[in-house]
């Protein structure tokens, strides 16, 4: 199993999870993070004080696989999240050595 | 006065004049008629102003901001705001002189551009009982809180800098001529159209600029696909709570004095708002299985729109029947109606200000008592009363209508009305105003 | 009346009758025994009654939506809401006919159902210089934050349509009798029993039944184990300035008028907030080691409710003492009074407005000052007045107490008064209202 | 007094003394010389002092709270309610004694100590017509909210104990010697400066208060280097509407009446901080590309706090000229005049109070117009006056920086100024109050 | 080394909290997520406009452990934090190349 | 490549941005956390009610960098992170078997 993890544009997350859908995905875990990268950040002003706030707002996808969805699952983030301007984001796969479901105690691709 | 002083006239006049203790408002109004100073009512109008004012700031910028989303909080309450500033200014400088001056059908006279020529002692013809100044910032409270009411229903997509174009050209050439036809002695109000405190003037007149503006800007991104809730809708009723408030300022302020209708227009004022709250509240949960907490702030401000125009012209418990009325057609309105036309009217500036400014007058025609504002309505028999709150209704949706149509497509011409889309994805308080909420 | 008008006055008085200049308040009085209305305390009580509506929206709304966590705020609010609302028509319908109506020793008439009868010269005789009209809706705004009160004990917990039956009920079988007893010409007024604003009307009443609804229906889910730390003491911060800006317009409003004894009852309510802000706080810093905004207004609340039956009856500096004291006491009832008899009064109305409301209630006959409030307490030898003030506390505390359990037993059977387990852990804004903060 | 009333005095007058009708203010000041209860000017003085009270709470609560981050909201809340409570009690133990009583040049006496001999009939010198128990509340709120003020200067890192060491000692060795001097009858007063609202005794006062604290403290922690953008100015906007409304009270209530100069004085009023909003608008604009709505409000606050000594002595439309000097000379202080001299004014009372305060003091002298207060000023060819607003300006500046510094030290000495590092860092919500927003 | 994640429901932080604890974990790093599953979130109405609010607050655990322990601290989350009803969550397990403590620069097992 | 994962204290966050800089990364992802450990947190009091709050403000910090870079970027955020006081915080590594940038499709370690 992997664990995908992506981090798209905030405005992008209904798309990518109905591409996960269409690719049999049924289970994600959403987080807000602030991404540091290429894509540029704004200035705020406060009387005289300026703040550059140079992480931006992203979310954070993780979603747990099989190894032989990883490739598919991969693609569609991609597809869905992708608008081509800067700040796109990433996906990151990390093996996933072990996966429990808590209510039923299923363990592995069962627990997905 | 205190008791005490009024008691020394009191027998002073027992003594001087006997028929004085037996004459009554005929008399007083007669007597009345060389404007004179009352301290009472003077002190009961710069509370009512400050009720008024209130209501735009903070009121109406919670009740907005606490209707969008994060990133745009701030640059909502930036219209407000900037209506509040600039309107007042175009006010003294212009406008109460266009509006309440002069007996013009259509419009007033420069006499007191800048205020020139109202000394301490002025004194306007419409409110004989205080100074002039008084009756100037309390009538500007009405036309400032007028054109922030508009800005709600483009709210997360204008640029500011349209806006205020927007402001200045629509309380000039739209609010104005309305003021003027309706209360300062312009053909409205000559015809004898009834409107207290502003149905037509104030909520139909934002209403349907409101609409027409909604057209003419088009949906925000995302409309009928994202998520666009409400982001801390606990500031739409703190909003909710001060507008309400200041509203006893609008209504029973529009009396003129402290005096009996006042009282009368108060209570129907606040009875309206709490029937609002229960009739929109009974339908949604009726109709969605929950009652929700917009949906009732939403009610409480249909019933206060809705009674304003009648409100110093019925009896207080009439104020129950046209607030109920007023919760079931504006919710109609803003939750069958709107998805019907499709039109993006963000905040329901047209469902509940347009929809209820204009229920309101009409029924202001059908409710209105004769002892209580000297027109009988449909009720007390006088059915041309009612016809006569149409010609309002329809004046003043024309010439919003239109007017603010082509204010808008001439501001789009020179200044683009809409921001760009990136801005309006990052959010209007980071990119016209640089900066934001935590 | 303008200072030049009432020079006017003052010249024909004198000229007509010199007596009039040396005839002081004896015989204004007599002189004021018909009934007449006067503009300034028209101005003024309509000011005061825009004051108290402010204190239930949005000043109460905040208050407790403050200190309830996330998930619970709208629906908090929407309490609020609902008790102004749907109290505010039920006052009118027959709530103030049978309060205020009447010389019944234990209930009123239905002389004014729904305010027959009350023309726009109306005048009470409890108020002769007013309008009825601004009377009613003085008393109405009392009336419904005295039900909104109540809902702070079983905040997070309670059904809404539970909660809006109780409303109703409430109002008209536990405040509307009391308030006939002790200020609609009921047992306890005749009996001499001081009550300025309510202590006994308002904060006994609204405490015990708080008490009473927390034991009924039980602690809120995770009491005692999990953090229900408020989630935005901002925001009750903001109620609390509210509360007590309209608490002017509450204790000065109960003079009905704009005369000195306004005066008197607003320093002596200011100070005895401010007094118990101190003492609270002292007493928190001295046992917790950390003085807490938390702490801070709840002194200022206490403050506020335990000078409000004094405020009329006292010198101004008294309310400094009656507020340290109010902070002590309320300060021990919500930390270990609460924690020894361990039931969930989850915003402290007892603690706060119950122990506040019976404290005021007593030190009012300990302090009264004859010159003030024409009656004497215990420190000008009148020993039987602080007899008479328990007699009040134990009337309202019984039919308060007894009328609550009753009502609320009553509902549970036909309508069950407490949420499911399930919408008490998502919380009552999703699960009641459909939305939530975001 | 109602109009039926006041017609029939009219009549009795009439008769009674024709000479009366034709006599005007002359006459009436000279007949209104002994002291007389005036029933409209008692009740807007009492609503102008819950405007003047909401100010402080929860209006500057709000203004400040919202600037802080987020660890130091409750405890920037905090401060405003222990200025409001402190501040209150001791102006009635002793302040209003030694600032509002006697003929000192330098100080007031002890005749008022604890309000002994301020009976119900009691009246103020300076304010004839309204009870002394209502001038005193009155002058009150000034006084609370002046210390609240300053306390923007060093938000975040003053410790609580410390800071209410520096209310009482403020209030009493700083704000009552200079309230005493211009308005009490002191050496200021007499010698002809004009400040009609508090230019100098509130503004000046405070903000120079403010900067000698800010540098006595030192920077907060990350001055310069972290982000310290303000949390929420959602809360920044409601306290800034809060604060605007209630100036209506704060310069309109100086008129001490309802007269036509508090008409003129709100009006004054209003359209400067419109002024204000829209200069600092512009130029932030200019300047930096986008108007932010911390810079709109701040435009506000500015232009209100620089027309306070001028309300009551200039033509309406002044207020416009003076709102747009304001937002200009604050802007540039806030904004450049900060960073050059680098001191850390966390809220800019300097900024925005001081130098607004002695920029309107002086305007004052400038624009003065004989009619309305009675003083010509330098465009009414009297250079003088100018001269004699420098002169307050100066006396205040030194009482202000001088006594600001050595109470500092004073209590820095014997208390700690300044939290712990570690504290400052954690937040003083936490570790002050021990409570935190969620 | 293992990486113990966890995603839960909110209210039971404390009960796993305290199994950890049970079984010798005394460090834990907590974050608020958003959960989307077999569990169907709620409808939010506004004037009109009806929101599917499908993500459901969750929280996300992580815990390092020594590879040992791994077993027992699944099995202690597993049991504290089930109610059985659906949307109790999930546990990835992780591999775990190194640890440093930040504040003594102890590695591996020593930093945990 | 890894996924150097950090938990750092909040206002540690600019000097460990600047290190990272520093030794030649520009991407990162930031979280709000809660955490517990050795740090012991603070009480609050709400009228007579005492909660312990024990789970304390930290941030995590996730930065995929190549397998080389490693001990370099593990070494910047000890010495940018560390206060010496406990509650310095953690870093863990992980393994990252794949990056994809989803902007060009770019991989591994061309998509950091
Ligand atoms: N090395 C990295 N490690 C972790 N997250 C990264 C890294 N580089 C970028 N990110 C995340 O990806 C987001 C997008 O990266 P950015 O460089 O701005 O644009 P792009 O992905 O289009 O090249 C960043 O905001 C950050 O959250
Ligand atoms: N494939 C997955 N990858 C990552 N997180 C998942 C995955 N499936 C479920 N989750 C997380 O687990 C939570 C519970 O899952 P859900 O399907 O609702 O119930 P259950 O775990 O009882 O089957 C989800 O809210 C989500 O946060
Ligand atoms: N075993 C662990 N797994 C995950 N995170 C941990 C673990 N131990 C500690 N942490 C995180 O590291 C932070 C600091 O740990 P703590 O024990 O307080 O201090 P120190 O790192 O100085 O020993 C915690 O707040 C928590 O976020």
């Amino acid at each position: 199993m992997k664990l995908v993890m992506a981090i798209i544009k905030p405005f992008k997350l209904d798309e990518v999870r109905d591409a996960l859908t269409a690719v049999g995905v049924h289970g994600m875990t959403v987080s807000e993070v602030k991404g540091y990268g290429r894509q540029k950040g704004h200035t705020e002003i406060y009387r005289g004080a300026e703040y550059a706030v140079n992480f931006l707002p992203k979310l954070k996808i993780e979603v747990a696989v099989a190894d032989d969805q990883t490739e598919r699952v991969s693609a569609a983030i991609v597809s869905a999240a992708k608008t081509g301007q800067i700040g796109d984001g990433k996906i990151f796969v990390l093996d996933l050595g072990q996966a429990v479901r808590i209510r039923t105690g299923e363990t592995d691709n069962d627990a997905l | 006065m205190t008791k005490l002083a009024s008691a020394r006239c009191r027998v002073a006049g027992l003594i001087a004049s006997a028929f004085a203790m037996s004459a009554t408002s005929a008399f007083a109004q007669a007597a009345a008629a060389p404007a004179k100073l009352d301290g009472a009512d003077t002190a009961w109008m710069i509370s009512a102003t400050s009720l008024v004012l209130m209501m735009s700031i903070p009121g109406l910028a919670l009740f907005y901001a606490g209707m969008v989303r994060k990133k745009n909080v701030l640059a909502t309450m930036a219209q407000t705001l900037a209506a509040v500033a600039l309107g007042s200014i175009l006010w003294v400088v212009i406008g109460y002189s266009l509006a309440f001056t002069g007996e013009g059908a259509v419009i007033g006279t420069f006499e007191r551009i800048l205020l020139i020529g109202m000394g301490m002692d002025a004194i306007h013809p419409l409110a004989k009982t205080i100074p002039e100044s008084v009756f100037m910032i309390y009538q500007m409270t009405f036309a400032v809180i007028t054109v922030a009411l508009v800005a709600g229903s483009v709210a997360d997509r204008m640029r500011f800098s349209a806006f205020l174009w927007f402001i200045a050209g629509w309380l000039l050439f739209i609010y104005v001529p309305i003021a003027h036809w309706v209360w300062g002695g312009g053909f409205l109000g000559s015809a004898g159209v009834l409107d207290f405190a502003g149905g037509l003037v104030v909520h139909l007149n934002a209403g349907i600029a409101g609409l027409v503006a909604a057209y003419v800007l088009g949906p925000r991104r995302g409309y009928g696909s994202e998520n666009l809730a409400p982001y801390d809708l606990s500031l739409a009723v703190i909003g909710t709570g001060l507008l309400w408030v200041g509203w006893l300022g609008f209504n029973g302020g529009s009396a003129l004095g402290a005096s009996p209708r006042a009282g009368y227009a108060i209570v129907a004022t606040h009875l309206a708002a709490c029937a609002g709250v229960l009739s929109w509240m009974a339908l949604e949960w009726w109709d969605r299985g929950k009652p929700s907490v917009l949906g009732m702030i939403s009610g409480a401000v249909a019933g206060l729109g809705t009674i304003t125009p009648a409100s110093g012209f019925v009896l207080p418990w009439h104020g129950i029947v046209i607030g109920l009325v007023a919760g079931a057609v504006c919710y109609w309105a803003c939750t069958k109606l709107k998805q019907k036309l499709g039109y993006d009217d963000s905040l329901d500036v047209f469902g509940v200000h347009g929809i209820g400014g204009a229920t309101g007058t009409i029924l202001a025609g059908v409710f209105a008592v004769a002892v209580v504002g000297d027109t009988a309505g449909l009720l007390e028999g006088n059915a041309k009363q009612v016809l006569l709150q149409f010609y309002g209704v329809v004046a003043t949706l024309i010439w919003a209508g239109v007017g603010t149509f082509v204010l808008l497509k001439v501001i789009d011409f020179f200044v683009a009305l809409r921001v760009r889309d990136e801005d309006e994805r990052v959010g209007l308080d980071v990119s016209l105003h640089g900066e934001s909420l935590q």
